[in-house]
């Protein structure tokens, strides 16, 4: 029983990751206190670097590596680059947001590098084991991220809830998932694939239940949800940005992954939980968000209804709409909610306050920004010619053709709702008066996630095809 | 009777069930850890339980458990650094006063 | 050229827009000749349109077609016929005007010029899409700047108005997006294209699916025209937004459900749409009646002629129902002809009279009396003579005077309509009664009666003013006295239309 | 000629057209414009009338106007016999009012605006009546009612004349609301709008067997066209806008509300007759000669009762237009159609005469006038002329005219004989009223200073008052009656003249003659006593049978009422119901609030509260917020486990 | 016999503690019954022969986490340890939510057919572990000492004060 050789060569993203994690860690005891965004850049130029190997995997054939604990798919790859670019991003606008807030500016570089690891082996895990262990990995830097501000008393309060919610969610996950290896004898999900055809229902649900527990934390679902506000609110601003796209997105990978793969072919009935689920989650999410005035606590609540959008994506993923559908919903919204939250950091920055009517008159004293967060705030609505309406198009196409056209109506008057409070923020920028003249200036770094988000967001809304053909490829979820 | 999979089991539940009432009820953050800590434990007498009965043929729930070991020792090390940085601040490690942000 | 002429005139406009946007701040003047010019262009290039258009030729020309998203079958396809070239053509027209009408505007100029073309190149847009992604797409584009039009150059509550307005046609828009997937999924092959569709008829053996695609759509587009009882974005909206709003507004935006109605559910639920003919043609009436009849106790004009196109609006419903209530039965064909072609009439007519009604309004509010209490005036006729004349023709125009547009339409409606719902438009013809008392009453008390002190000194119309009226004064004049050029184009469309409903 | 029809509307409306655009700029300020017009019409109609002396054959042309489907609906006219003698009347009254009015308006400040109205109304009309279908016989139907409103309102200072012009273009639009559902009903029975089209088919039956609400559809569709005569001709009930319409300056009502416009309604069931005289039991027929019988004693006896010598006048036409309807109804084609013709000159002379008198006296009452027969002899002599016209004195040309009708009356229906009677009876009584009022005795109003008109106004009065004294002699018996040749409806017998009947009706002439001489005259009766002695009776025919407040009552001020409510009902219910579906989702966002701050947070409360009752050391004290987040992952779990095995 | 004698003492030492570590007023005396609760279960892990296990479990969690613990408490709770009220007012619900859970999945894990083998386990696990985590589960093997990392720079950087 020996390694093959070209395994290795499959987790050369990881290894490339991990190698960058690393040499991060030494160059930032020897860059001074006062040039730490030295290591930023470094970690970005890694991260584009770690692009090339993953791209490379994009039309690789469907497999398990490293004795089955390890998938190398198309739909794996596709996480893959949604956590490295993300990561890319949110290093990008942290960069200024860093600079006097804390002297372990470098730290967080590293450990942002070390989290979109995780994130890739989260989205790859073929194993129970390997899939508790690279969420645990995500969710450590989470926690100590969320925390990083640890004058700021919102931080530390972000960084207790956040750590208290997430260890218990993943400790009833783990148990669920230790009846789950009860049931079957396997911890492999395509081993466990094989066996839970005949497991016992009663215990087969209280497995999967506590295992939608942890998940379900990761990615904000109702009932699980609590915390996104608090922690988003707390967190410095863009570690909620990340928080929000890329350990959501990880968190779908691994959702989709476990139900798809291990789930899928026992007797429960999945879809329609699922479905529930995302009905719920939607609308609870939208109409919260809809008395918020905090930027952040509002784009919160929106990430929890964009949740259950994405289930619904789940929920109808074996439609021919569904995998494609769920895929381009979240890359829509990496690009969009990471613009948003980047928009955020900018205010937050410049004018101190995450309060929406503090953003009166933006449209004068930042034109530029102000059009780009209501192309945001479109896209989140699902207003084309954005990224978002060409998610929502796809995830309610996928409903429809899956049958759950109730769903996909559920989803539409909560699109509807949700234009109230993003609209909310545009009027705050555009129908209000400013307060002050003085125009605000974004620096270089944050100007680039902000413009590449933009670019994201509009291009995918005008051009799909492209993305869609790359969808193509990444919807090959490795199956049975 | 013969000692079989079923009593593990249920030393499990009862142990899981018993730190999850810590989470639920205790106010000290440090309590609340240790009842995670519990439910820990719980799973990972599952895991090896499991292991002996179920899929004896080879040994990934003793790997689990081990894993799960590691992580919790992960989590109780940042957990405790949180504790602490927030009790700096704070001045209290008690949940339910760490309570500036609602709704 | 003419290959690429459809994209030419939606996109004309917005590049001008993007245009006004690189003028650096300060250089006002700059930026509104590049937006006059833009606007004129683009009215230009859609009069050039009648050029290749052939107008005997029933079906769809000047296809324009290339793959957007092959994967799901999407297509850039666009086409006119006869239903949508002179609402193209009513379409830049108005947008000359409005933005002529405009030049006195100070605030913003730039985001006010650049969102009123970026709202022309939608609404062209959805008169050209041929295929639905396109088509929605482009119907969502209206929204944003009409949203933001009225949000900051509008009245006292605008944000009020301007919210209003874009949740409720965001409702309606994704309820028709609903209506679009329950179609494309049942489609074989499956396709967005709206004519494809057509032919396929993919929900005929389906009828709760295709009941279900029909509401959605009819919720779009009645929100859009608005029937009763989902008008009430329609006042607010209208007494928020500017003076130029307003025009474009009431002038295209409604017409864009209308449109839809003609263009999509008629053919493409033929029986759906027959089996709820009769309710949607009685909603229609209720709408006739109701506008009418709320508008004559408004004291608010902008809110009067509001109303009054909830009103006007109702004609188009009760002539498309009426069309729609005809499909299947032969001998009503001819019935149906008529009453397409004078719902079709009565759109450019409306966009035609309200937009001179809505300027109307403007210029005695924004440019001189800063009031449009209808009880505030009297005795207008005497001070400001030409304004009379205009205001009183467009008026007349509005009620269905034989010699000016609104007749023409008003007739073959009532004419199409009285074949298949009798009733209907019995009750539908009072409304006629009930609009000419509405108008003259209106006109009575701005106009006459005894000279009033507090407006003496009012200055009539500048040339500006005038001649953004004069245009849609002598169309109104000119297609009244003698529509046949304009029904041409019309009748062919609705020909074929109704030909191919049997 | 007949090729140049077409020309005769279009002259005016070019007249029109050109007034607007110039204005003041032109001579004579636009009148000489409009005159010419109008007088180039005339030329043009006379020779169409002279060359149509030969003809029997009508001469149609058509361009296309509303195409649909494979067909379309036609702009087109139609001169034959019965559109030659309405394009002369309207031309040569026309022509002459015209002139009148250079006059008359004199010194207005809308001077030019008036002569463009003016030409608009003579296309308007002429378009009308040369229309050879129904449609287009509304398009000139509804622009005469336009121009109608425009000159009525002329003097739109006045309130008054304001309230007048809308209320006159209101209530013949609820006629016309009827008319266009006849002209639906025919077109959607057989087809077309065009009359010849119509006729014909109507003769093969293609109606048949049709009924609407146990009527022949036939029958309805012929009352709905009445109904839009109703209006129009100001015939009973919706006759309440004429005298309203005397607001306008007085070529208006002479020209508009007196020759042309109000008789559009005899025309035009003249035009359709053939709809009216197939309907079953001619049906139709007997009813318009009910109403024609109803409005014209109506009116008459109104007529007595007034002092404003233009509401007399007004009266007087639409007791006139009464009797031309009974005379159409009783199957009396020509004499309808004559009686219209002549009625037109002389109705217009006796307004242009009112004018003269008003231009002068500058009011209104012929109680404050008195002696001016002395004073303005030419305005005399001429009212004098038209007075006996209309009263049906020989040899005057309602003489003549009248009595066709009493003679078709008498040999049709005895009701309607005795009421065309008595409104005979009546007209001359009122009409000698006005006449010993206002140009006998002497001067009642001191401050005024009366003088004669300029000849511009006085000469057509005399070219008016020659017509009335010669145009009856086309229907006398010695020169062989050419206008029953002319006018002529194929199918009906003439009523051979009756030298009896002439004599009857000189004799009902001259009895009202004399009453009124003998009350306002000789003075017998003092007219108060008369008023006294008829008491109530006075008081209602006085108040025009009370029908404006009865209206008022009954349409108006309901419909203003349902408005207002209906603007409340949109505001308050409609519109609350879209506000309220939002509220409650801002609503349900609160009371999820709320549930969490108080059910569930009470929840544990009450527990805790239960606990401590038992006995428990527990404390009140504030929330743990983070650990009801982490309860919620239990109830969670405890949720979805449920959620799986319940299903 | 024997072996059900012993889990029923083991068992009995293991809930025993852990009701005081969950109960306990005195939250040093609940961090110092980790220690029996964590060595009962050592016991259980011994009679499923899984000594590795059992071996890790007495040195991390017996030894470094009850340690780190008592340490934490120590810092934050200023010693005494009973000052302050322990417990929310979440305790009626918690027992009811965690004893209705618990009968739940005992009832369930009761009558639930495990799908038990035949099979045995090898003589001596600890090798086993080794190979298996040499082989099969290398990547997660390799994995974890990243996670480790992580934790260490993560708990590095919260616990350290700002300069």
């Amino acid at each position: 029983m020996s390694l093959p050789p070209e395994d290795l060569w499959a987790i050369a993203p990881e290894i490339w990751l991990g190698g960058l994690g690393l040499v991060l860690l030494v160059l930032d005891l020897f860059v001074p206190a006062n040039r730490k965004s030295i290591v930023g850049w470094a970690a970005i130029v890694g991260l584009t670097l770690s692009l090339v190997p993953i791209l490379g995997m994009l039309g690789v054939t469907p497999r398990t590596v490293f004795f089955g604990t390890y998938a190398v798919d198309g739909f794996a790859v596709f996480f893959k680059i949604i956590a490295v670019v993300s990561t890319i991003l949110v290093i990008l606008s942290a960069m200024d947001v860093l600079r006097g807030q804390t002297q372990f500016e470098g730290e967080l570089y590293v450990l942002l590098t070390f989290a979109a690891l995780g994130l890739s082996f989260m989205a790859a895990s073929a194993d129970l084991i390997m899939l508790v262990l690279s969420i645990e990995f995500v969710s450590l830097s989470s926690y100590v991220m969320a925390a990083y501000f640890k004058t700021d008393r919102k931080s530390n309060e972000a960084g207790i809830k956040y750590f208290l919610f997430g260890a218990s969610a993943s400790a009833v996950m783990i148990y669920g998932f230790s009846i789950l290896y009860g049931l079957t004898g396997q911890t492999s999900l395509y081993g466990i694939a094989d066996a839970i055809r005949t497991a016992p229902r009663p215990a087969l649900i209280v497995a999967v239940a506590f295992a939608l527990a942890g998940l379900g934390f990761k990615i904000s679902m109702v009932p699980f949800h609590q915390w996104t506000p608090d922690v988003y609110e707390g967190a410095p601003t863009p570690v909620a940005a990340y928080l929000s796209v890329a350990s959501k997105a990880a968190g779908f990978a691994a959702l989709v992954r476990l139900l798809m793969v291990a789930v899928a072919p026992s007797a429960v009935d999945w879809v329609t939980l699922v479905a529930g689920l995302s009905a719920v989650t939607m609308t609870l999410g939208n109409l919260l968000a809809l008395p918020q005035r905090n930027i952040k606590r509002m784009l919160a609540y929106s990430s929890i209804s964009h949740a259950g959008f994405l289930l619904m994506g789940v929920a109808a993923y074996r439609g021919d709409f569904g995998a494609p559908g769920l895929l381009i919903y979240v890359l829509a919204y990496t690009f969009t909610n990471l613009g948003a939250f980047f928009v955020a950091v900018l205010v937050g920055q410049r004018l101190g306050s995450d309060d929406i009517p503090d953003y009166a008159g933006l449209a004068q004293r930042a034109p530029w920004t102000a059009f780009l967060m209501v192309v945001f705030m479109l896209s989140l609505t699902g207003i084309p010619p954005t990224a978002g309406f060409f998610g929502k198009f796809y995830i309610f196409g996928a409903a429809v053709s899956g049958g759950l056209l109730w769903l996909a109506v559920v989803g539409a008057v909560n699109s509807v709702v949700s234009l109230y409070y993003y609209v909310g923020v545009v009027r705050a920028m555009y129908l209000m008066p400013a307060p002050s003249a003085e125009a605000v200036r974004s620096p270089v770094a944050l100007t680039m996630a902000l413009a590449v988000a933009a670019a994201g967001t509009l291009v995918i809304g005008v051009f799909p095809q492209p993305f869609v053909n790359l969808l193509g490829t990444a919807a090959l979820l490795l199956r049975l | 009777m013969q000692l079989g999979l079923v009593h593990f089991l249920i030393l499990s539940a009862l142990l899981f069930c018993l730190g999850l009432y810590a989470v639920l009820t205790r106010r000290n953050a440090v309590a609340i850890l240790m009842g995670i800590e519990l439910m820990l434990n719980a799973a990972n007498i599952n895991l090896v339980a499991f292991n002996k009965y179920v899929a004896p043929a080879a040994l990934n729930g003793h790997v689990f458990a081990l894993i799960v070991i590691t992580l919790a020792a992960c989590e109780a090390g940042v957990g405790l650094a949180l504790v602490l940085s927030a009790y700096r601040n704070l001045e209290t490690v008690h949940v339910d006063e760490i309570n500036v942000m609602k709704w | 050229m003419d290959r690429y002429l459809l994209t030419l005139t939606t996109f004309v406009p917005l590049l001008g827009g993007l245009l006004v946007l690189l003028i650096p701040k300060g250089q006002e003047r700059l930026m509104r000749q590049v937006a006059l010019i833009t606007s004129v262009l683009g009215f230009l290039v859609s009069v050039w349109l009648l050029g290749p258009f052939e107008i005997g030729r029933a079906g769809m020309q000047l296809l324009e077609r290339y793959a957007w998203i092959p994967a799901i079958g999407v297509n850039y396809h666009m086409g006119v016929d006869g239903l949508s070239v002179p609402l193209i053509i009513l379409t830049t027209l108005l947008t000359v005007l409005s933005i002529a009408y405009s030049w006195k505007i100070e605030t913003r100029l730039k985001e006010y010029l650049f969102l009123f073309l970026l709202l022309e190149t939608g609404m062209i847009g959805v008169f050209v899409a041929l295929d639905f992604f396109l088509f929605y797409v482009f119907w969502e584009i209206t929204l944003v700047p009409m949203y933001f039009l009225i949000g900051i150059w509008g009245g006292p509550r605008k944000e009020y108005a301007a919210i209003k307005f874009f949740l409720y046609t965001l409702v309606g828009s994704l309820a028709m997006l609903l209506g679009i997937l329950l179609l494309y999924f049942n489609a074989e092959p499956r396709t967005f294209d709206i004519l494809e569709l057509i032919r396929q008829q993919p929900l005929a053996k389906a009828p709760l699916l295709a009941a279900l695609a029909f509401w959605g759509f009819f919720l779009s587009f009645a929100i859009k025209v608005p029937m009763w009882p989902f008008h009430t974005w329609l006042p607010d909206a209208h007494v928020e937004a500017p003076t130029a709003g307003s025009v474009i507004l009431a002038g295209v935006l409604l017409k864009l459900g209308t449109y839809g109605f003609v263009r999509i559910s008629l053919p493409m639920f033929p029986e759906t749409f027959k089996q709820y003919a009769l309710l949607i043609g009685i909603l229609a009436v209720i709408g006739i009646v109701y506008g009418v009849l709320v508008a004559m106790a408004q004291t608010d004009l902008k809110k009067l002629v509001a109303y009054s196109s909830v009103n006007h609006m109702g004609y188009v419903m009760l002539g498309t129902a009426a069309a729609a209530g005809a499909v299947g039965v032969p001998e009503r064909a001819a019935a149906a002809t008529i009453a397409l072609n004078g719902a079709v009439f009565e759109m450019i007519a409306h966009g035609v009279i309200t937009g001179a009604l809505f300027l109307i309004v403007g210029i005695i509010y924004d440019y001189r009396a800063h009031t449009r209490g209808v009880d505030d005036f009297g005795g207008l006729a005497a001070v400001l003579p030409k304004y009379y004349g205009l205001s009183t023709m467009a008026m007349l125009a509005s009620l269905g005077l034989p010699g000016l547009m609104g007749f023409v339409a008003e007739f073959l409606i009532f004419v199409g309509s009285f074949g298949v719902f009798p009733e209907l438009a019995a009750i539908g013809v009072i409304g006629i009664l009930l609009s000419a008392a509405m108008f003259l009453w209106t006109i009575q008390r701005i106009f006459l009666g005894p000279k009033n002190t507090r407006w003496e000194s009012l200055p009539d119309l500048d040339r500006r003013e005038a001649w953004s009226l004069a245009p849609l004064a002598a169309l109104m004049l000119i297609f009244g006295l003698y529509p046949k050029p304009l029904l041409d184009v019309i009748n062919v469309a609705m020909t074929g239309l109704v030909t191919a409903l049997k | 000629m007949r090729e140049l029809a077409w020309l005769i509307p279009v002259l005016p409306l070019i007249a029109f057209g050109v007034i607007i655009a110039f204005g003041r700029r032109l001579p004579g300020q636009g009148a000489y414009v409009a005159v010419a017009g109008i007088a180039l019409a005339a030329v043009l109609s006379i020779g169409i009338f002279v060359q149509g002396l030969g003809h029997t054959e009508a001469y149609e042309a058509n361009i296309r106007w509303v195409p649909y489907g494979e067909t379309a609906l036609d702009l087109g006219i139609r001169v034959d016999n019965l559109a030659t003698l309405m394009l002369l009347v309207v031309t040569v009254v026309g022509s002459m009012i015209f002139t009148y009015s250079i006059g008359y308006m004199h010194g207005d400040p809308r001077y030019p605006r008036f002569f463009a109205y003016l030409s608009l109304f003579a296309a308007s009309m002429l378009l009308l009546v040369l229309a050879n279908n129904l449609l287009f016989l509304y398009v000139g139907w509804e622009l005469v009612g336009l121009c109608s409103y425009l000159l009525i309102g002329f003097y739109f200072e006045k309130p008054s004349a304001a309230r007048a012009s809308m209320k006159a273009f209101l209530t013949t639009r609820v006629g016309d609301v009827f008319m266009f559902f006849g002209i639906l009903i025919v077109f959607l029975t057989l087809g077309t709008f065009r009359f010849d089209e119509i006729f014909a088919k109507v003769h093969e039956g293609a109606f048949g067997a049709l009924t609407i609400g146990g009527l022949p559809l036939l029958t309805v569709a012929a009352l709905l066209l009445f109904g839009g005569a109703l209006g129009k001709s100001a015939q009973f009930p919706l006759h309440t806008w004429l005298p309203d319409a005397m607001e306008g300056p007085t070529p208006v009502s002479a020209l508009i509300h007196a020759a042309t416009m109000v008789a559009a309604g005899v025309y035009m069931v003249a035009r359709t007759y053939t709809l009216f005289f197939q309907s079953p039991d001619h049906g139709a027929l007997t009813f318009v000669a009910y109403v024609g019988g109803v409005t014209a004693l109506m009116a008459a006896t109104i007529a007595v009762t007034q002092d404003d010598i233009k509401r007399v006048l007004a009266y007087s036409t639409i007791s006139q237009l009464g009797l031309m309807m009974l005379g159409l109804g009783v199957l009396g084609y020509t004499a309808g159609m004559f009686h219209l013709m002549t009625h037109a000159f002389f109705k217009a002379l006796l307004f242009l005469g009112a004018g003269s008198v008003i231009h002068a006296m500058h009011t209104n009452s012929i109680k404050e006038m008195g002696g001016l027969g002395t004073i303005m002899p030419s305005t005399y002599w001429t009212f004098l002329i038209g007075t006996l016209a209309l009263a049906g004195v020989f040899p005057f040309a309602g003489f003549w005219s009248k009595d066709e009708i009493l003679l078709e009356a008498y040999h049709h229906n005895t009701v309607l004989f005795v009421m065309a009677a008595l409104t005979s009876l009546l007209t001359a009584f009122y009409m000698f009223r006005v006449i010993f009022y206002t140009f006998t005795g002497s001067l009642r109003n001191r401050h005024a200073h009366p003088h004669e008109s300029p000849p511009v106004m006085t000469r057509p009065l005399w070219v008016l008052a020659f017509f009335s004294v010669v145009v009856g002699f086309v229907g006398a018996p010695f020169v062989g009656a050419p206008i029953k040749h002319f006018i002529d409806f194929e199918g009906l017998e003439h009523v051979p003249f009756s030298m009896g009947m002439a004599l009857f009706g000189t004799l009902v002439a001259a009895v009202g003659i004399g009453a009124a001489a003998a009350v306002y005259h000789w003075k017998v009766v003092p007219a108060s006593t008369l008023r006294r002695a008829a008491g109530p009776l006075f008081t209602l025919v006085s108040n025009k049978y009370y029908l404006d407040e009865l209206y008022d009552l009954l349409f108006v001020r309901p419909t203003v009422a349902v408005a207002r409510f209906l603007r409340n009902f949109d505001v308050y219910v409609i519109d609350m119901i879209v506000n309220l579906v939002g509220f409650v989702g801002i609503g349900l966002a609160r009371l999820y609030r709320v549930f969490d701050q108080y059910v569930v947070d009470g929840l544990v409360n009450l527990v805790g509260w239960i606990a401590k009752a038992l006995g428990s050391t527990l404390r009140y004290v504030q929330t743990g917020r983070a650990q009801n987040y982490l309860l919620a992952i239990a109830l969670g779990v405890i949720v979805l486990l449920a959620a799986g095995l319940f299903r | 016999m024997g072996q059900l004698a012993a889990f029923i003492v083991l068992s009995i030492v293991t809930l025993a503690a852990a009701v005081v570590v969950v109960g306990s007023g005195n939250i040093v005396r609940s961090a110092l019954s980790l220690i029996p609760t964590f060595l009962g279960i050592t016991g259980i892990y011994i009679l499923l022969q899984a000594e590795f296990v059992a071996g890790i479990q007495v040195l991390i969690y017996a030894g470094a986490i009850t340690v780190l613990i008592l340490f934490v408490i120590m810092l934050t709770e200023h010693g005494s340890g009973v000052r302050f009220r322990q417990v929310n007012e979440q305790v009626p619900l918690g027992m009811i939510v965690a004893g209705a859970l618990a009968a739940f999945l005992i009832a369930t894990f009761v009558t639930t057919a495990w799908p038990t083998s035949s099979g045995a386990l090898p003589q001596y696990t600890a090798s086993g572990v080794g190979t298996t985590f040499m082989t099969n589960m290398v990547l997660v093997f390799e994995a974890t000492s990243l996670v480790l990392l992580v934790a260490l720079i993560g708990a590095i950087v919260i616990a350290r004060r700002e300069r």
